[in-house]
């Protein structure tokens, strides 16, 4: 369970949050609905860390996140707009260097699995400047797989199924199922809810900011 | 202290007193340092009149590199408090102090030429001001490089807290060039050795402009503030107003 | 006011305009801000009039 | 859980990884070496054939096309990673920022420092350096290197997302790194007339070791500033 406490968040100098609570419940999907220019990534990215708070703490269950960050980074995965992958190097290796970064000692074996998880094992030699959008998405949720094999709990996911073609939505719908499974909590925002086939739990910030 | 002050509308009290009295101290010796300097001071044995440059060329170093000095001091209240007004302070302090390393720049020409023949010599002072001169500029330029204004705030401080640690090392670094490649036999400007009656008339041309810096800061820093305030109630005017379209 | 004062050795074309370019540009740097600060001012004003 | 690679190996993979994406295409290490012949070529041409006038600028004519081919390729270092979102992943992973950058700096001075060792014999033999000069010359642009990649990353997380950053770069990387030009120079200065180069040598590592402390941590501070955004 993440608890947001008196939370305010500004994005330069403008108050995004202001004294702001919630509750995102544990091994379910909570899904960020909107309008453009809400708060939907803010949100998201204060809560990974990269934002910081002006006031307020979050919780999960009692630990303050934010007070030990190496363990936080161990505990959840971020993915947005912007890939994380490195032109120059091939979808192969972009995963491996990740993943390392994430101080995780993956074989061989899990990275191919991983890319075979969404229908990436053909491209795994591209480079990245010559993937497309689409292919360039698959293979920054080629971590996702990963994460199920090292115990992580929290998964934010910022659009990820923009560009994303029918075959590969499903393929990402097996993926949250499985988290589901392994007791993960899923927070995502989205504004085209139609495309999970889940019980999933709203969070509309446009209605708290009447 | 800086706390303490840091509330905009103590600071506005408070200054609304010294401010005059600052102006008056400003305007007392600033004319008597210019008496003292251009009639009652003795000539220098080896530069005659030309000396009288210094009263406004070592004043004008002095508060440059002490303007930068406090300019840095600030922005460390800035990263470390997060006081807007630590910031106002430094976006107001880093012209003036360019101004004054501009003035120590021109002036030591206008020294240097009837002393060394030329306009400009790489004479180790002068090359550490045309320094610092550059991290002035460069505060200046970063802090309105970025699309939001808090941003070019938060980077530009920081850089001038690189400037802090690095200026005494390119200081010493020039010092060290200038004796490796130069020994040294020309006439050092603002040289060691000056008469008691000429300490007179530069302390007080020191006290004058450090006096009507604090002056200029205070009054740029009020400016700003209102400034802001206008700002806030232009936004509000605007959010009123769009409020009552949509209502229609 | 004797006429070497003015001549200073010959050093006064160094040392006149140091000075008066000194003091001309505090002196501009003072009016410049004395101006900003009213019209700063005379901008609250209006707008705090306009609110009421 | 615990991490199950240590920091030194994530370091190690780091380096690894910058290695990958500067060498594979050479265009970067390339353009460095002839941007650095072509000052040199431009120095020569603006003083004039003469070997005395050559003698004894030759030092500085080095370090100063040292400093001006690194200079446009900092830039790029952080940029890209901060415009293609690695360095959203690194703040969300465990390893802290600062050892990113620290293995950032390194690799970035591995990858202009191999290419200018191995390119040294041709400069010696365009600038008519003396050849008692190669050791202290190596030991030189190794040590001022690391600085110069050291102070550059500062300048590189100074400039993310500003406007025409590239431009101001030079200008806010410049003043810094002027001590490095002294000492860098006063070293090949001293050996050739003769005199003991140590004072210098000292200057210029105890100058880097400055910036090896604060320069993770500073440029780390700048990237969340950046982040934040």
């Amino acid at each position: 369970m993440l608890y947001l406490q008196d939370v305010t968040i500004k994005r330069g100098s403008k108050i995004v949050f202001y004294n702001w609570n919630a509750r995102i419940k544990n091994s379910k999907i909570t899904i960020i609905s909107g309008k453009n220019g809400v708060g939907k990534s803010t949100l998201l990215r204060a809560i990974a860390g990269m934002i910081p708070l002006e006031q307020g703490i979050v919780k999960n269950y009692n630990n303050e996140i934010f007070k030990d960050k190496i363990k936080w980074g161990q505990n959840l995965i971020y993915i947005d707009s912007k890939s994380g992958l490195s032109r120059d190097l091939t979808v192969y290796e972009n995963l491996k260097t990740w993943s390392q970064m994430k101080g995780w000692n993956t074989s061989d074996n899990d990275l191919q699995k991983a890319l075979e998880s969404v229908d990436m094992l053909n491209y795994k030699n591209l480079y990245v400047s010559q993937c497309s959008e689409g292919l360039k998405k698959r293979a920054a949720l080629s971590r996702l797989y990963l994460s199920l094999l090292f115990n992580i709990e929290f998964w934010l996911l910022d659009e990820p199924t923009n560009e994303l073609d029918q075959k590969s939505i499903i393929l990402f719908n097996k993926l949250i199922q499985r988290f589901l499974e392994n007791k993960g909590t899923v927070l995502l925002a989205c504004h085209e809810l139609k495309l999970f086939d889940f019980n999933y739990e709203l969070l509309n910030l446009d209605l708290l900011k009447k | 202290m800086f706390d303490w002050l840091a509330n905009p509308n103590r600071f506005n009290r408070i200054t609304e007193k010294i401010q005059p009295c600052i102006l008056v101290i400003t305007i007392i010796t600033l004319i008597s340092g210019l008496y003292f300097g251009l009639f009652d001071s003795p000539k220098d044995y080896q530069q005659g009149d030309a000396v009288r440059i210094m009263y406004v060329h070592v004043p004008s170093a002095w508060l440059a590199s002490f303007l930068y000095f406090s300019l840095a001091i600030s922005c460390v209240f800035y990263l470390v408090w997060k006081h807007p007004l630590a910031d106002l302070v430094s976006s107001t302090i880093a012209p003036i102090g360019m101004l004054f390393s501009v003035l120590t720049l021109v002036t030591g020409s206008l020294w240097g030429k009837p002393m060394w023949g030329t306009w400009w010599v790489w004479d180790a002072r002068l090359t550490s001001m045309l320094v610092l001169f550059f991290f002035y500029l460069g505060y200046i330029l970063l802090s309105n490089a970025f699309e939001r204004k808090i941003d070019g705030s938060k980077t530009a401080s920081v850089l001038a807290i690189v400037g802090l640690i690095n200026l005494p090392i390119v200081k010493f670094s020039v010092d060290w060039w200038h004796t490796l490649h130069q020994p040294a036999s020309i006439i050092k400007i603002g040289g060691p050795s000056i008469d008691d009656k000429m300490l007179l008339p530069l302390i007080l041309m020191i006290f004058a402009l450090s006096f009507f810096s604090l002056y200029m800061i205070i009054l740029n820093v009020k400016t700003k503030l209102i400034e802001k305030k206008c700002e806030a109630l232009l936004l509000k005017s605007n959010l009123e107003k769009y409020r009552k379209q949509v209502k229609i | 006011m004797n006429e070497s004062f003015w001549i200073m050795q010959g050093y006064e074309i160094y040392i006149w305009p140091s000075y008066v370019l000194t003091l001309l540009s505090l002196g501009l740097l003072f009016i410049h801000s004395t101006k900003q600060s009213q019209k700063a001012k005379k901008l609250l004003k209006q707008l705090s009039k306009t609110k009421n | 859980m615990s991490l199950q690679l240590s920091f030194i190996q994530i370091f190690i993979s780091h380096i690894k990884r910058e290695f990958l994406i500067n060498f594979r295409s050479l265009v970067d290490v390339i353009s460095i070496i002839s941007f650095m012949i072509l000052i040199v070529t431009l120095f020569i041409l603006g003083i004039g054939p003469f070997e005395e006038k050559l003698r004894l600028i030759s030092n500085a004519i080095f370090w100063i096309g040292l400093i001006l081919a690194i200079i446009p390729s900092l830039e790029k270092t952080l940029q890209r990673d901060y415009d293609n979102g690695w360095l959203d992943q690194s703040i969300t992973s465990p390893t802290p920022m600062e050892l990113i950058l620290l293995s950032k700096s390194l690799a970035y001075w591995l990858i202009v420092i191999i290419p200018l060792v191995i390119s040294l014999p041709l400069f010696i033999v365009l600038l008519n350096i003396n050849l008692k000069l190669i050791p202290w010359l190596l030991i030189s642009i190794l040590v001022g290197g690391l600085s110069i990649s050291l102070i550059g990353i500062i300048g590189s997380a100074l400039t993310l997302g500003a406007k025409r950053g590239n431009i101001l770069l030079p200008i806010l990387i410049i003043p810094l790194i002027i001590p490095i030009l002294i000492f860098g120079v006063g070293i090949s200065e001293t050996v050739r007339i003769n005199e003991s180069p140590i004072g210098n040598l000292f200057l210029l590592i105890g100058f880097t070791l400055i910036y090896l402390v604060i320069s993770p941590f500073i440029s780390a501070f700048l990237i969340r500033i950046a982040i934040s955004r």
